[in-house]
């Protein structure tokens, strides 16, 4: 797998510059050429095999249902690339070691650019389109990180971000695009998709995809109208956009357009859409670049204008034109790298990229200026470089489209243009920068020469962008043919790298490009003139707001749904279930089922009548909130009355239990809060409110009646058949609670006890207003001497305790049980703090009711362990009958255990929170209305 | 039960009479002009009502069970004991919020 | 004839307890509604005692029993309320 | 909680527990004896600490006497009350009569004013913080004197020697 | 009986759902505590209505539904939890925010 | 017998109740309840490695199903147990270090929710489920106001009141399903929803549905989701990384009843909450993705990357494949450490920029170890985007590839890619507004926490986990969701279950 080791390599050698980064600068720079060096030399182990144009693929299946296996590849176009991201990377990094200033933390820079060319180098060299995907995705995340690199500025921040914005969302188009062209060719190999190219392009589904991918690479490539970007990622530092913007990271985007040519290309719809894209952004970009006057600006607009001619050439959709096409890529990355590396020695050494104050640099810094000259005229396409080449091919080769019919010309005429003010600008980058007369009014003056070695990167490359223009065929031809080779995955058609073709028609138009563009850059006055009269677009202010006013909107939309009303998430909460619900009982075929209707009689009738009367008057009266709390609790004796009169004395004891308890608490409740509800709620709110109450009332009803009319065939027999023999009790709600369904109660058991930690917890800390009077402003009554009450409750609870033993022990064969004994005798207790008060008691009663709730669910959950002893499951009841001399006959069953255990937890969790409730106002007094 | 032994004559008589003075508490408590007067019924009539309702009940699971079943005697003795602490609350309450008396009534209750 | 004197009871139990809940709903103040509750719950003491004389079911002591007790202490605890505020002191 | 200083701290009311528990189990078998004994014990040493005086003496036969009489006036006071709540309501002549308490103990002066909210026409509405006087509320009072010296020969002396007998 | 009983059921919670739709956090535990009763009944009432004795298991012949009973009982247990729960939390509120608002906005 | 089943339930139980009894120093209660956490992840590991070899059924009491209660241990429960072991031993080391301390009980409380959580995984009986609801519920409502202040007051009021709703309409739905189908036990119920008379089938659909707004609410769906992001914003750190898995809890429940009683094999009622689903879902996606774009601050942002996560979760299961729920539990693993992870490094960077910056997006001072903040920061926001070559991304990956090419794809794809690229913008805005926009001021609140740290390190090292160990997992996942498909395994295994011999009753 030396293939993912390339990949890997640079990864793994992004954390040396941080362990080196104390030791000096230079070692950090070496360290940081340690992985892209040896990549290298791999990638040069392969070159043979792929100048004899072989296609190299390691793979390694991974998650293969899924599709996406480790496979690499490694052909012509790859081997360009990843020689290019390598090559230029090392000498982006050499430049850089001189470029950052002391300040800059030089490790992080070359982690991060590490991490990018990784990324880089995966895109390039992934065989498996679900791969390739992840590595474009980190040269998103990458590229992010280095163009933020100085994050202190806002500029960067904002770049960095929108920069991450716009490829991260071309990149899940991308992805979008990627896996439909997997489903539909059903391999993400790229071998297989390249085989599937006519099938793909047959699908109903080719538009979608092809549109999805090509959104990924214009929003990679900066291609019209996505370009706007690309300029404000410029707030990098220097190295990172000459490696990113020249044959990296926006390359990826052309890069993928080549690699996926065989699938996706030749249709139609290629040529419309991709060519339309690439001339559009040809034309923006050699425009808007010509009125720059910050240059990296400038070169930055180049960047955009070149990688639409780059488009525009695959879109053009012949073979020649492909080839063209990677050669301009070539080409591109060379003398684009060169003069960005320039334009940062210019910036290093005047501090500044204005080009209105950098004049006549040619004085100061002749070396470098020579340098930036040569890599200029490549750019410009002068002769004898290696830009004229591929422009000249890119000439010839729109005069060979006529796709458009009559109106063919359009495209010559259009790369010409642009051809033009390309001439243009670069004749402005050269001439106003080293000529132009005098600097005027530099942060730094006068401007030197560069460290030596820092010129050396843009030396190299400047020799390449010769070497090729005088001598292509020695040079670049063989990768050239390769590269083209495997992009058109076809063998080439024939075509000459000669730099003399004879007088044609595209030397015309590279004769008319230079004379014109001579010309446009000599009216440039008028020309800025007029651009500084047009309303100034600055991308990255129109996005920021673009993305303020998305904030800005999602808040609103967040605000409106999410009001913090309570009100109105219930509302929603209960529309959910009437809808849902509703939904299905409409489909009933009759609400009433087959059963008969049992009688009504008088008693029934008159408490059902009580209930419902309190129930409303409870509604009616809720603000008169201890009126409302009266009927309140005629409800909860109706529903006490209800559970005796359908044979479950058990609940009714429950219930008249919890109830009191529950009076108590609300009572304990309202002194603190007010004694009634202002009204506030509109009559429409109300309506509404009394609609939703009604729909809901009449759902539980009809659900109720439709239910209680409908047979059942229930497990319930099997209680009522297994209770004595299995359970050994013949209170079969008491066996079911303790022993069929323990579980159950273990769990509530447990609720009751964290419920009661919960508002213990609750209550520390907390501090309320003691009120000094009633809700019509009477004072209370003085110290409360409540002499007959405090009697009587001392009375009543030895009598108490005695009838909660009594209701323990019988629950398992007749009504009660643990839990209503332990209700019992909490409320015995309560009312001995009612009576005598919280400080009385706790002084006699000294009960940890922690202890008490915690020991109760450790007890009921021993009781279920010990089972375990017996080699039963959790919870595995034993009873047995034991006769004792002269008592008699007993019964002993492990589940009285379990219900000692919930005796216990309901002690104790009950007082816990009444008794700390109570404890409340005499520990936090605050202030009172006294 | 089909025919009538003094046991049921009993049960019947007791359980007639306690409805009865449950009922004259309820009356009371309805149509008394003040609140002070309203105690009485409830705290005296339904109390003693309840006691010849437990009372019945408790001669008839006797009889049929042919033992003595006295438990229910617990409630009578439980609300006779709580009876008055309930009325003396409430009075103490209703005199807190010096709640309308009958004009005539003579004498005076104090503050609390 | 004791089902009859049961049923005939029920109705007069009934009859008290509407009387009852209509002072209860008429008020006109909190302690005539307290005392109303109060007297609501020996009613019910009173409705459940019969209930299980009419189901010839012993099973109802002890919830009459608990509403005797479970009724005072809400009534003591309310009226506590109304006197004091704080019920617990 | 304080360990009590007997084993019965309050023999009464572990005597009322005993026959409390038999009544509550409805029969008198040795095991329920037992356990009976048993709750006699247990729950007085557990509430004892709530109940921090208490008669020391009792003289049980007059308990037992005042406590028929009072349960024949209970029934009789019914009959009554029921006559007044059914006639009409111009008859009665509610008044709050002020009683002057000679009891001393807070537990006798509670059990009096029990007893006069079960009996004939008259609620204990209140006793005076100082414990000298009962507010009573009659429902029909023809002469309030004679309510007081009623209520006094026939509950506050009996109350008096029942419980109060010890202390001068 | 059976209408009846539904009829109730929908009183109930029909004022429950009312009261907890108001915007102070009294008249909503009231309201909870109004729909648990309902729930509970409703729960309840699974085991249909009918004459069946109450399943303690003796002479009778036929035996009310136990296993909803049960249910019943454990719902009113943690319904009790929940709603002791609610009302110190409404009183933590009244103490953090002071306000009894639902949504803590101030009574001004 | 093997008692394994049951350990999840019981340890946070003994351990909670004891936590209760011990009057002990915080520091043995900060052991035992690290002891009783950490003891959840073998146990969990144990399960998931026998849940492979079968479905697990343990009858307590030794009451056979359908008449007692079962806990049930498939692929599915096993699966979320180790999820919620491994969340809970992060948000455990983290609460230790002093968050425990802000209020009363927290550590007793923390056990509780375990339980709670446990319990509802595990249990095969429907009304169990709400008791574990409950037990799970209330237990969160503790921890959410945990140290109090009227943010968490506040939510927690509303998170209070609108599950004790729920909770109503659980116990009537369990009601309804009882009293029509007579049984509580999930399998036995599947079966007898399958016998169901035609003229019945619409009231069991009616209960089916109302239980399906329960688990919505816990799930946090549109427009059920409206209280969470405020509550878990407003949670402390441990509690609100905790939380992470009770949206999943619903989830689960959603998934476990829509795919036993009311699966394929539900005659009239088959499938029947995938139609309502599917919609909600992608709307819960958008709007989650919205808010997360408006957050003000970091912990709502997470907390709206919570309902994104469910939208998403919802979207998979509503399309119902194998691949979809495969889809759907890979995420599921994904969103709930990962999310737990920003909640824990939310709660570092609040500490460490001070209460008057806290987590909110503005300028802040400088921070201690920025590279390590900022790098933890930018692999959690990376791996929850769905950026590769994190687990977020795997999952996405999943997911779409398991939607086809038809409209459902077409909805799908626009909506998860496009709160992908909102959540982007968002989290990038969050995080270069955290780590670059920084005043020259030095940080004012506390230093980094090494154990906290390592907190967050622990749940995000579960992100490249996952990715590397996706071979395996997703195998162990395709036959969790072919288990979930084919009710009748699961069927089987209960109600074939037999009483350990010789019982003693
Ligand atoms: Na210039
Ligand atoms: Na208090």
């Amino acid at each position: 797998m030396t293939l993912a080791l390339i990949v890997i390599l640079p990864l793994l050698g992004s954390l040396l510059p941080l362990l080196f980064k104390n030791q000096g600068r230079s070692l950090c720079a070496t360290m940081a050429m340690v992985a892209p060096v040896i990549g290298l030399a791999l990638l040069w182990r392969h070159a043979d095999a792929v100048f004899a144009g072989q296609t190299l693929i390691q793979s390694r299946p991974w998650l293969s249902e899924l599709g996406l296996n480790i496979s690499f590849r490694l052909d012509g176009l790859s081997f360009l690339f990843a020689l290019m991201i390598q090559g230029i990377g090392l000498l982006v990094i050499l430049y850089a070691r001189y470029y950052l200033s002391k300040n800059d933390p030089m490790g992080r820079f070359f982690c991060y650019l590490q991490l990018f060319m990784s990324a880089m180098l995966g895109v390039v060299l992934s065989e498996n389109l679900l791969l390739l995907m992840v590595f474009w995705e980190m040269t998103s995340l990458s590229s992010f990180l280095l163009i933020g690199y100085w994050s202190h500025s806002t500029d960067a921040r904002k770049g960095a971000r929108m920069a991450l914005a716009v490829t991260g969302a071309g990149g899940l188009a991308l992805l979008a695009g990627i896996l439909l062209l997997g489903q539909i060719v059903g391999s993400y190999e790229l071998t297989d998709v390249f085989a599937a190219g006519e099938q793909i392009r047959q699908h109903a589904l080719y538009p979608v995809i092809l549109v999805l991918v090509l959104l990924g690479v214009f929003t990679k490539s900066a291609q019209f109208p996505f370009h706007f970007w690309l300029p404000h990622a410029m707030a990098a530092p220097t190295p990172v956009s000459a490696y990113l913007h020249s044959a990296t990271m926006v390359k990826a985007g052309v890069f993928l357009l080549a690699r996926l040519y065989p699938a996706l290309a030749g249709t139609d719809l290629w040529f419309y859409i991709v060519s339309s894209a690439g001339m559009a952004t040809l034309l923006v970009g050699a425009c808007t670049a010509l009125f720059q006057h910050d240059l990296k600006g400038l070169l930055a607009y180049s960047t955009i204008s070149h990688l639409g001619l780059i488009t525009l050439l695959f879109g053009l959709d012949t073979r020649l034109a492909a080839v063209a096409a990677v050669f301009h890529i070539i080409n591109h990355a060379t003398f684009k790298a060169s003069l960005f590396m320039a334009a940062g020695i210019i910036d290093h050494e005047t501090g500044t990229r204005d080009m209105r104050r950098i004049n006549g640099l040619l004085r100061f810094m002749p070396h470098t200026a020579v340098l930036a000259m040569v890599a200029a005229s490549a750019m410009a396409g002068v002769p004898l470089l290696n830009g004229f080449l591929s422009k000249e091919m890119f000439f010839t080769e729109t005069l060979e489209q006529h796709m458009l019919g009559n109106w063919s010309w359009l495209i010559p005429l259009g790369a010409t243009l642009g051809g033009v003010f390309s001439v243009a600008y670069s004749l402005r980058f050269v001439h106003d920068v080293f000529f132009n007369g005098k600097p005027v009014n530099l942060p730094k003056y006068p401007p030197h020469e560069p460290p030596r070695y820092m010129r050396v990167p843009v030396e190299i490359l400047v020799v390449m962008c010769l070497a090729v223009g005088l001598a292509p065929g020695f040079t670049v031809a063989g990768l050239l043919a390769v590269a083209a080779e495997s992009t058109v995955s076809n063998a080439l058609p024939e075509y000459s790298l000669a730099i003399w073709h004879g007088f044609n028609l595209p030397l015309f138009m590279s004769f008319a490009a230079m004379v014109l563009g001579i010309l446009v850059y000599s009216l440039r006055r008028p020309l800025f003139d007029w651009y500084a009269r047009q309303r100034d677009v600055d991308a990255k202010l129109v996005f920021e707001a673009a993305v303020q006013r998305l904030v800005r909107g999602a808040g609103q939309i967040t605000l409106l749904l999410e009001n913090a009303s309570l009100q109105r998430y219930l509302l929603c909460l209960l529309l959910a279930a009437l809808v849902v619900t509703g939904f299905w009982l409409l489909q009933l075929p009759a609400l009433r089922g087959p059963v008969a209707l049992t009688p009504i009689d008088g008693v029934t009738l008159a408490g059902a009548v009580l209930t419902m009367l309190s129930a409303v008057a409870t509604a009616y009266w809720h603000r008169l909130r201890l009126v409302s709390l009266v009927t309140l609790s005629v409800v909860g004796l109706g529903v006490v009355l209800a559970f005796a009169r359908f044979a479950a004395p058990d609940l009714a004891l429950t219930q008249i239990s919890v109830e009191v308890v529950t009076i108590v608490l609300l009572m304990l409740a309202l002194f603190f809060l007010p004694a009634r509800t202002p009204r506030e709620s509109s009559g429409l709110r109300r309506g509404r409110d009394l609609i939703i109450a009604l729909l809901c009332g009449a759902l539980v009803g009809a659900l109720a009646f439709a239910m209680l009319t409908r047979p059942y065939d229930s497990i319930a027999d099997f209680f009522l058949a297994n209770s004595v023999t299995g359970g050994g009790g013949h209170n079969v709600v008491n066996v079911i609670l303790v022993d069929f369904r323990g579980f159950d109660t273990m769990g509530e058991i447990t609720v009751l006890a964290i419920a009661a930690i919960a508002i213990y917890a609750l209550i520390d800390g907390l501090r309320l207003r003691v009120p000094g009077a009633d809700s019509l402003g009477k004072p209370w009554a003085q110290r409360g001497d409540l002499l007959m009450l405090v009697n009587l409750s001392h009375v009543l609870l030895p009598l108490a305790l005695m009838i909660s033993v009594y209701i323990f022990l019988r629950g398992h064969n007749l009504p009660g049980g643990g839990f209503i004994a332990g209700l019992i005798t909490a409320v015995a207790l309560i009312l001995q703090y009612v009576a005598s008060g919280e400080a009385w008691t706790a002084q006699r009663w000294p009960v940890n009711y922690h202890w008490l709730a915690g020991a109760g669910v450790l007890i009921a959950g021993a009781t279920g362990v010990g089972s375990w002893a017996f080699g039963y499951p959790f919870l595995t009841s034993s009873f047995g009958h034991f006769h004792i001399p002269l008592v008699g006959e007993i019964e002993l069953a492990t589940a009285m255990l379990f219900d000692l255990g919930v005796y216990l937890t309901v002690v104790g969790a009950t007082l816990l929170i009444l008794a700390n409730l109570g404890k409340l106002p005499q520990s936090r007094v605050v202030g009172g209305d006294f | 039960m089909s025919d009538a032994s003094w046991v049921e004559w009993l049960v019947a008589a007791l359980l007639l009479i306690g409805s009865v003075f449950a009922l004259v508490g309820a009356i009371g408590l309805f149509k008394l002009p003040d609140f002070f007067m309203r105690l009485h019924g409830p705290t005296k009539a339904s109390t003693l009502g309840v006691g010849a309702l437990v009372l019945g009940s408790m001669v008839y699971f006797s009889a049929q069970s042919g033992s003595i079943s006295l438990h229910e005697l617990l409630i009578t003795f439980f609300l006779f004991l709580t009876a008055p602490v309930s009325a003396n609350m409430l009075a103490k309450a209703a005199m807190h919020e010096k709640l309308r008396r009958e004009p005539r009534t003579r004498g005076e209750p104090w503050e609390q | 004839m004791l089902d009859t004197v049961v049923l005939l009871c029920l109705g007069i139990i009934c009859a008290a307890l509407l009387l009852t809940f209509a002072r209860l709903i008429k008020g006109p103040d909190l302690p005539d509604r307290i005392l109303a509750l109060d007297t609501l719950y020996i009613n019910a003491i009173a409705l459940i005692m019969l209930l299980g004389l009419y189901l010839d079911s012993n099973l109802f002591f002890e919830a009459a029993l608990l509403i005797a007790v479970m009724g005072f202490v809400s009534t003591v605890a309310i009226a506590k309320h109304l006197l004091r505020g704080n019920i617990i002191e | 909680m304080k360990r009590p200083d007997r084993v019965f701290p309050h023999p009464w009311l572990s005597v009322s527990l005993l026959i409390g528990w038999l009544l509550l189990m409805n029969s008198v078998s040795v095991g329920n004896v037992i356990m009976a004994a048993v709750l006699a014990t247990l729950i007085p040493w557990l509430t004892h600490v709530f109940w921090p005086r208490s008669p020391h003496r009792l003289r049980f036969g007059r308990l037992l006497i005042f406590a028929c009489r009072v349960l024949s006036d209970i029934v009789l006071a019914n009959l009554q009350v029921a006559r007044l709540i059914l006639g009409s309501r111009r008859r009665l002549r509610p008044a709050f009569v002020h009683y002057p308490l000679q009891l001393q103990q807070d537990f006798s002066i509670s059990v009096l004013a029990s007893t006069i909210s079960l009996t004939p026409g008259t609620v204990s509405a209140d006793i005076s913080p100082d414990r000298s006087t009962l507010l009573i509320h009659g429902l029909d009072v023809g002469d309030e004197q004679a309510l007081i010296e009623h209520i006094r020969q026939r509950y506050e002396e009996p109350i008096r020697e029942i419980f109060e007998c010890s202390t001068p | 009986m059976e209408l009846l009983y539904a009829i109730t059921l929908a009183v109930l919670t029909s004022c429950g759902v009312y009261l907890m739709l108001r915007a102070r956090t009294f008249p909503v535990v009231v309201g909870l505590a109004l729909l648990s009763y309902a729930v509970n009944l409703y729960l309840f009432a699974t085991g249909r209505l009918g004459d069946a004795a109450p399943a303690v298991l003796g002479k009778a012949g036929v035996y009310a539904d136990p296993l909803p009973q049960a249910l019943v009982l454990t719902a009113i247990v943690i319904g009790f939890a929940m709603t002791a729960y609610a009302l110190v939390l409404a009183l933590r509120a009244q103490g953090e925010l002071d306000s009894d608002h639902v949504d803590g906005k101030g009574d001004h | 017998m093997s008692h394994l089943p049951i350990l999840p339930v019981l340890v946070p139980m003994f351990a909670g109740a004891l936590l209760l009894v011990l009057g002990a120093s915080m520091d043995t209660k900060r052991a035992l309840s690290l002891l009783a956490t950490f003891l959840q992840i073998p146990l969990a590991a144990m399960l998931v490695v026998e849940a492979g070899q079968g479905i697990g059924v343990y009858a307590l009491g030794n009451w056979m199903p359908p008449f007692g209660i079962v806990l049930v241990v498939d692929r599915l429960s096993a699966l979320l147990l180790l999820v919620t072991a491994i969340l809970a031993a992060a948000a455990i080391i983290y609460a230790v270090r002093g968050d425990d301390a802000a209020g009363r009980n927290f550590h007793p409380l923390f056990q509780f929710q375990l339980m709670g959580i446990n319990g509802a995984f595990l249990t095969g009986d429907l009304f169990n489920l709400f008791v574990f609801f409950e037990v799970l519920l209330i237990s969160s409502y503790a921890l959410l106001l945990h140290g109090a202040g009227s943010a968490r007051v506040r939510s927690g009021l509303h998170y209070l009141l609108l599950n004790l709703t729920g909770s109503a309409l659980f116990l009537i739905a369990v009601g309804t399903l009882y009293g029509v189908t007579g049984t509580l036990n999930m399998a036995d119920m599947a079966l007898r929803v399958r016998e169901l008379d035609p003229a019945d089938a619409p009231l069991v659909g009616a209960a089916g549905m109302l239980l399906l707004v329960v688990f919505g609410l816990k799930t946090a769906v549109f427009p059920l989701y409206f209280w969470l992001p405020r509550a878990y914003a407003a949670a402390g750190a441990p509690v609100a990384a905790l939380f992470a898995i009770m949206t999943k809890v619903g989830l689960y429940s959603i998934l476990r009843v829509y795919t036993l009683i009311f699966g394929a094999d539900a005659g009239e009622l088959a499938n029947m909450a995938l139609s309502w689903l599917w919609p909600l879902a992608l709307v819960t996606l958008l709007l989650g993705a919205i808010g997360a774009l408006a957050a003000s601050t970091l912990s709502s942002l997470t907390a709206y990357l919570v309902v994104v996560s469910v939208g998403t979760m919802l979207a998979g299961l509503a399309i119902g494949t194998a691949e979809s729920l495969q889809a759907t539990l890979f995420y599921l693993m994904h969103s709930t450490w990962i999310t737990g992870a920003l909640f824990l490094l939310t709660g570092i960077l609040q500490r460490v920029r001070g209460p008057r910056f806290s987590a909110r997006l503005i300028a802040g001072p400088q921070l201690p170890h920025p590279m390590l903040l900022g790098g933890v920061f930018f692999l959690i926001a990376m791996s929850i985007v769905g950026m590769p070559p994190l687990s977020g991304f795997l999952g996405k990956l999943l997911l779409l590839g398991s939607a086809g090419q038809g409209v459902t794809a077409a909805w799908l794809y626009a909506l998860v890619l496009g709160s992908g690229l909102l959540g982007l913008v968002a989290l990038s805005r969050a995080g270069s507004t955290l780590f670059w926009r920084q005043s020259d001021q030095a940080a004012t609140g506390e230093p980094v926490d090494g154990a906290r740290m390592g907190a967050v390190l622990l749940l995000l090292a579960a992100s490249p986990a996952l990715v590397v160990m996706a071979g395996p997992l997703l195998s162990y996942l395709a036959q969790t969701a072919e288990q979930l498909l084919m009710p009748q395994l699961y069927i089987d295994a209960v109600l074939s279950l037999q009483p350990i011999a010789g019982g003693a009753q």
